[in-house]
């Protein structure tokens, strides 16, 4: 090419930094996929080993359990409408559960974040505590909290709404604080102008910036609550996932039961997950 | 045919460190014997040793009789029951204990019209299936919520029972024990001893207000699609354990055993039955 | 009625208030002017105790506003009414509850923060609406108004707070000119007819000259300049501003005719 | 004053609903509450709660109790940590608080509390209340000091307890038995077979580094590491081996999902799915999968694998495959179609133009939701392993449901806080990494 | 060389290119120019084949590149670069990768999707981007570029496809004046210098008359001009544009003098 002689020498420099970049950046991300490929297949086999089934053995009986299911459900289909009729008041507890326990995490978390964030909290000197008190909260896992107090107070839905709230004022003790970093401060100055206290400022200087998102992160928390009261009834906590335990552990024999149950929990968490879509597509989209 | 691995299930009732450290030496032993690797699982309850074993991911499993009748009744072919635990005076049976609060004021089943019952587990004999059959024929009425019972509840285990009849969350329960030895000690085993002993209860507190017929204890149970020698070398191992290792037997029969005798399915038929009875 | 008394207020290293002290009888209009950087933010947030001094006395018939803490200096702040550059309204509330908020102090936080207003306030704020000329605008949201009515609503809910000195940080700084026009007039006219200390920081000094019975000039964090406006000769503002020969006082004006601006846009085209 | 009538009945209605609205909103929540505080059953759960259960459970969690038994029927005495076999002192490891002389056993208590056996009878010795005497020959025969039963005695014919700050003495036909507590956790690091039990710290180091050999096969810090590792009553190896499988649960789950999802999320996504029809089928399948919870797979999937980690691993890779699947193809819609048509004015084939025009557009928000869904799964991995049996999440379940451990709860709650705390702490560190620096937009 | 016959594009109800022909013969330097939606970007893509078109033929050198399918059309695709108004370049890889984008099509796809390009490759890159007088910007993510830079990135891409048209879409329409002129020429000096056809959408008939060797001008995507640079007088262009009397030539000038920028930003001043 023509244009291929100008220029070349003046750039020698140039050309060596570059090639040496490329070799750099192939040498680390061959590693990097090396490590990774490597990482992901002695994992397999790790997992494999300690596994009482094989992979490539399991994998052709996947369906063997849900087909089960299904025959017994098809065989006993006029139980059906019986066993979706039973499952509805433990659902109605289930999404108790979830809802009290968003509504009341939701609350802590609101009052996690206003003590975590810069420039709102009343006592600046303990962010670092309360920030940290959010990551605990956040860290331990719902059943582990909910197990103990099954312990305490009895199996039921109150240790299950009490570890999920637990949990949620963590995680959205988190989330808001990000929400309220990036709130607006002038209004706050202003209101703290006119003498206002520290409740004032908060309820009329920062809640009405931050109710629409704080709404919508509830809303997702509300929907990921739902599943996990559902789960904890496994645990003993009351709700439709320890009927659908119960039914699912008998097996042959009580599995319609359990398809019952299975189809209205299923049922619940799509319409819910869909509610809360459109409402929180509506709160970002909608009225901006 | 060969086997490349040997893969043991152990029901609950310990913590899964606890059981996994009394069978290690049993571990031991086979994997001596069979020359394969040997593994063992510990689910957490009764259903995943049951799907273990209908999925043909675990080899051999110490039941209870319910479970065994959950795993024929979906698969007559999976199992093939093999040995028994025989206690120190030669029987090989316990008892499903019903049991309240003494202040309670709660003596016998008809003093628990309209309140809260408590199961264990729904793979339980002891714990849901006996009693499930035999307390209705006392009431002369069904298990059904309100039925004669207020409320039945599945508490989830053992230990879940006697923890919740001692809150008061519920009114009376079932739960496991040989029936030997005194009350006050929580008997000579089962799960109200094991409470005792961790101090989670007085035995005091307690009175017992229902007993069922013996129930066969359940069997150790091999895969039966396992090549004959292997099955046999396990059994005998098993069978052999209380007299060639007392200890490691002590520790794999959860207490004090006079060692394992050969049983055959013939012995569960009846729990058979009476599980098919259950399902809706 | 007011006496400043070697104020001073240190920013880690930085000095940016230095030592000020001035004395003001009667409801005049004192404009504060200076580059940016010297301190007047600073000084006025002091007043309304947003910034706490380091050191000095602000002395209010005979009382230190600067000694107060808790309940009392909130007290104090409602009586010093503040408005801000950038207005420093609730935007998404509506006018009228914003104008309530100067009451806040005088009402108790549980009917406040339901909306418990009593009858009498909510027609007082409507009034001062309307007085400010901006009573039609009294149920939309803040945040939907031009900047000069939200300066007015601002203005508002000052008045509201009837307070006895209003403190004004360049209350102009973001209005385009026929706005800064009437906001300024609006200042006046509270101090003249309500008889209010207005004390106002201010940008430019035909701003001042205007409106000012007094300026002061500070020049890091010092008084430099302390008389009436027509002592405000180009030698006084240079010492202010501390701008050497090409010091060019339109530079700083806010009535900027048409071809002045057309300079400020098109220098960026150059850069690449 | 000037302004209309109007406007001021305006306003004034506005404020009427504007204070119904701030009060509807709170009312509607008390009545909520209200209702559940009745539909949970609150005011009975008040009642049933055991309080000292929480006591038990926070006192057990820090301390121990060491039992001094003896069966009265073979009349064999036995000291051990927790009741527990594996934690019985041999004759010549008994602690000296316990002083057995032939038949009398003498126990000294805190506080100047003791209990002394001798044959059949045992006393208590209670400062400040005096001497409780129990007989139990045939049935059992309480002798008070004082004519009333005091609470802290729960006495039958078949059964007496004395339950006292300074421990606990129970005594039935069968068996005696008293509790001392102490504080901390029994036998942590040297189980009472291991040669450095009863040592201390500073005699441990100075044996590892300069004492003889206690076992001629290995050295000494060889047989430390190993009698801690193999400790048999806390089980370090098993407990950091279950920690490392509720990780690789959540690592291949997490990471199979993505590699899983990435291709799907093609066929899913408006502007890359080859037919509406199919987009749509992607779509609906995501949904549920994602909406069946993991647990649920638990379930049906060990059927076909059994107990095992890798069951779990399939659990999360299973939902998190329709998770990963929607977010990935809401990612792919995002995609500034620019740069793919700058690729493919180039002359690239469609493989290339993926490559070029879409992975690096979206490989960073990818990877930031994998990340996050990474240190996410590592909590669900913990609850999924109670269920199929594996990693910690099973040790702590059974300790909790079998009761019998708090100790052993509370450090496996603290080493599961510790492993999502890590998990947050790599993840966020890798999300840093890999997403703002490295200019390769690989 | 180059025949466009008959070639149309239907979109829906809209034809936007509708039955175009013409011939060109050598490198030359063709400006394509027309009103917004007039179908100058639907014919560029056409040839390069980014969309199809609905009838007609392109002959280049006799043979019609609309009828190429799969490999043959991607290797057509690689002689005929295409340059965008909005770079199109993948931002966050680095200039020298993205300039050997232009080496797609010749390269296998399995060693190119592992990043693993000859080193001559890196190299030519390399080279290309100094004689456009960015070789120092090599390393640098894309996103870190100027517009100005960036188009020139895009213009070595190109010619690592080593191509014998060049198509360039606006390509300086989101520029600076500064920045345009610099990449305008660098279109022009490639044309002349390397001789390759370049055929670019131009917005502006003062750039269209400074760099085209000829002008096709467009109205509702058939060809209303056809001719050298000189023959585009005003009437002309009311022709193209379809522009009534008011119409004023300046008004799309990129050349922008001070003066006129004020107008622009005055305008606002009056509103309230
Ligand atoms: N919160 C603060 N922390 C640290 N330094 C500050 C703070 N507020 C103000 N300063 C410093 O104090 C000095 C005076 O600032 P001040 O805002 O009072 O100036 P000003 O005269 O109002 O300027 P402007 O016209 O820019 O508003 C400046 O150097 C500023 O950087
Ligand atoms: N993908 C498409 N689908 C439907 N209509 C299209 C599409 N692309 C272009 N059009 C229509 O074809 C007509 C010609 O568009 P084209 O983009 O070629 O015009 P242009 O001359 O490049 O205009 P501009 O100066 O705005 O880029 C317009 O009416 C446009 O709306
Ligand atoms: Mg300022
Ligand atoms: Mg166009």
């Amino acid at each position: 090419m023509t244009f291929l002689a100008t220029g070349a020498r003046g750039t020698a420099d140039l050309r060596h930094a570059y090639l040496a970049q490329v070799q750099r950046r192939r040498l680390y991300s061959g590693l990097l996929t090396i490590l990774f490929v490597a990482l992901m297949v002695s994992g397999f086999q790790i997992a494999q080993a300690r596994n009482a089934g094989d992979f490539l053995n399991g994998i052709t009986h996947i369906f063997d359990f849900p087909a089960d299911i299904v025959d017994e459900a098809i065989a006993k289909a006029g139980n059906l409408p019986g066993h979706i009729w039973d499952a509805l008041p433990p659902l109605i507890e289930t999404i108790n559960i979830a809802a009290v326990s968003t509504l009341i995490g939701t609350l802590l978390g609101g009052l996690l974040a206003l003590a975590s964030t810069r420039g709102l909290a009343a006592w600046p000197r303990l962010i670092v505590v309360f920030r940290r008190l959010s990551d605990v909260l956040r860290a331990v896992p719902e059943i582990v909290i909910a197990l103990v107090l099954i312990f305490v107070l009895g199996a039921g839905p109150v240790p299950a709404a009490i570890a999920i709230a637990l949990h949620t004022a963590g995680a959205t003790g988190k989330l808001f604080s990000e929400v309220n970093e990036n709130a607006d401060l002038k209004p706050v100055e202003g209101l703290a102008s006119v003498g206002a206290g520290w409740v004032q400022r908060m309820m009329l200087g920062v809640l009405p910036q931050v109710a629409p998102n704080y709404f919508s992160y509830a809303l997702l928390r509300f929907e990921i609550n739902i599943r996990a009261s559902a789960i904890l009834g496994f645990v003993g906590a009351g709700g439709i996932g320890y009927e659908l335990k119960n039914a699912m552990t008998f097996g042959q024999g009580k599995l319609d039961e359990a398809a019952g149950i299975f189809i209205v929990l299923f049922a619940t968490i799509v319409i819910f997950d869909q509610l809360s879509g459109v409402i929180r597509h509506r709160l970002t989209y909608g009225d901006a | 045919q060969e086997i490349t691995e040997f893969r043991i299930g152990l029901l609950g009732g310990e913590n899964a460190q606890d059981r996994l450290a009394n069978n290690e030496c049993l571990r031991t032993y086979v994997e001596e014997a069979l020359g394969v690797p040997t593994t063992l699982f510990a689910p957490a309850d009764y259903n995943g040793v049951i799907q273990g074993l209908l999925g043909g991911n675990l080899d051999m499993a110490w039941l209870g009789a319910s479970a065994y009748a959950a795993v024929y009744l979906a698969d007559p072919e999976a199992v093939e029951p093999v040995l028994v635990k025989t206690n120190l005076d030669g029987s090989f049976s316990y008892f499903s204990i019903g049991f309240a609060r003494a202040d309670s004021g709660i003596t016998a089943l008809t003093d628990m019209q309209g309140r809260r019952f408590g199961f264990g587990d729904p793979n339980s004999t002891s714990g849901f299936l006996i009693p499930s059959v035999e307390i209705p024929q006392i009431t002369g009425h069904t298990m059904e919520n309100g039925d004669y019972f207020g409320e039945v509840v599945f508490t989830g285990g053992h230990e879940q029972t006697i923890i919740a009849v001692n809150n008061g969350s519920v009114d009376a329960g079932v739960t496991w024990a040989d029936g030997l030895g005194a009350w006050e000690d929580g008997y000579n085993s089962g799960a109200l001893r094991r409470a005792v002993d961790a101090g989670l209860v007085d035995m005091n507190d307690l009175v017992e207000i229902w007993r069922s017929r013996p129930i066969p204890e359940g069997p150790v149970v091999v895969r039966s699609s396992l090549p004959q020698d292997v099955r046999d070398t396990v059994t005998a191992l098993a069978e052999n354990l209380y007299a060639t290792d007392p200890t490691c037997a002590y520790g794999v029969a959860a207490g004090d055993t006079a060692g394992f005798t050969p049983i055959s399915h013939e012995a569960y038929e009846t729990i058979i039955e009476v599980r098919r009875a259950q399902m809706n | 009625m007011l006496e400043v008394r070697n104020v001073s207020r240190v920013f880690g290293q930085r000095t940016a208030v230095d030592n000020i002290s001035f004395r003001v009888d009667g409801a005049q209009f004192i404009g504060i002017i200076g580059r940016s950087g010297a301190g007047k933010s600073t000084f006025l947030r002091m007043m309304n105790r947003l910034t706490t001094a380091t050191s000095g006395q602000i002395l209010v018939d005979g009382k230190d506003i600067l000694a107060l803490n808790g309940a009392a200096a909130r007290a104090w702040q409602s009586q010093c009414a503040m408005i801000f550059q950038q207005f420093n309204l609730v935007p998404r509330m509506d006018v009228a509850s914003n104008v309530l908020h100067g009451k806040l102090n005088s009402r108790s936080t549980l009917t406040t923060i339901f909306n418990m207003w009593p009858r009498a306030d909510i027609l007082q704020a409507l009034d001062i609406l309307d007085r400010l000329g901006i009573a039609e605008q009294a149920p939309k949201r803040a945040e939907a108004l031009s900047g000069g009515q939200q300066q007015r609503v601002a203005i508002a809910r000052a008045l509201m707070q009837d307070p006895k000195i209003i403190l004004a940080d360049e209350p102009i700084a973001s209005l385009d000119p026929m706005n800064a026009q009437i906001v300024m007039d609006t200042l006046k006219r509270i101090n003249t007819e309500d008889g209010r200390m207005v004390i106002a920081n201010l940008h430019t000094l035909d701003t001042a000259r205007r409106y000012c019975d007094r300026v002061i000039g500070l020049r890091d964090g010092r008084i430099v300049f302390d008389g009436v406006p027509a002592d405000l000769t180009t030698d006084a503002a240079r010492e202010i501003y501390g701008a050497d020969e090409s010091f060019n006082e339109d530079a700083t004006s806010t009535s900027l005719p048409a071809d002045k601006v057309a300079h400020l846009h098109v220098l960026p085209m150059a850069a690449q | 004053m000037a302004a209309t009538a109007a406007m001021q009945s305006d306003l004034l209605a506005r404020f009427r609903g504007k204070r119904i609205r701030s009060f509807a909103l709170p009312a509607l929540i008390l009545v909520y509450l209200t209702y559940v505080f009745f539909a949970f059953d609150l005011p009975g759960l008040a009642s049933r709660a055991r309080l000292d259960n929480a006591a038990i459970l926070m006192s057990d969690a820090v301390a121990h109790k060491v039992h001094v038994t003896r069966d009265n029927r073979s009349g064999e005495m036995s000291v051990s940590i927790e009741g527990s076999r594996r934690m019985t002192f041999a004759a010549n490891q008994r602690p000296d608080w316990v002083q057995v002389d032939g038949d009398i056993v003498q126990i000294d208590l805190p506080q100047g509390h003791s209990v002394t056996y001798d044959g059949p009878v045992v006393s208590y010795d209670y400062p400040g209340y005096g001497v409780i005497r129990i007989t139990s020959d045939n049935g059992i025969h309480l002798d008070l000091p004082t004519p009333e039963v005091p609470d802290f005695i729960n006495a039958s014919s078949t059964r007496v307890a004395i339950t006292t700050p300074a421990g606990r003495l129970s005594v039935t036909r069968s068996r005696t038995e008293t509790l001392r507590y102490f504080p901390g956790w029994e036998l942590f690091f040297f189980d009472l077979a291991s040669p450095y039990w009863g040592m201390s710290w500073a005699q441990v180091a100075s044996t590892v580094l300069v004492g003889e050999r206690l076992d001629p096969a290995q050295s000494n810090v060889s047989l430390m590491v190993s009698n801690i590792w193999n400790n048999t009553i806390w089980r370090h190896g098993d407990v950091v081996w279950a920690l490392g499988e509720t990780i690789l649960m959540a690592f291949l789950g997490t990471f199979g999902a993505a590699m899983i999802a990435l291709p799907l999320a093609f066929l899913a996504a408006g502007n890359f799915a080859p037919s509406r029809a199919i987009r749509f089928v992607m779509r609906r399948i995501f949904d549920f999968v994602r909406g069946v919870d993991g647990l649920i797979f638990t379930i049906i999937l060990s059927r076909a694998f059994g107990p095992g980690p890798m069951t779990g691993a399939l659990a999360i890779l299973t939902t998190d495959t329709g998770s990963f699947g929607k977010l990935f193809s809401e990612a792919l819609e995002n995609v500034d179609d620019k740069q793919i048509e700058g690729i493919r004015s180039t002359g690239a084939d469609v493989v290339q133009r993926y490559r070029f025009g879409v992975i690096p557009q979206v490989l960073p928000v990818l990877l930031s939701q994998v990340l996050y869904m990474f240190e996410s799964n590592t909590r669900s991995a913990t609850i999924i392993g109670a269920i199929v049996g594996g990693g910690i999440g099973l040790l702590l379940t059974q300790a909790i449901q079998t009761t019998a451990d708090w100790e052993k709860v509370t450090y496996y709650i603290i080493l599961i806080v510790l492993m999502v705390f890590a998990m947050d702490a790599l993840s966020g560190w890798l999300r840093r990494r890999l997403i703002k620096g490295d200019g390769s937009g690989r």
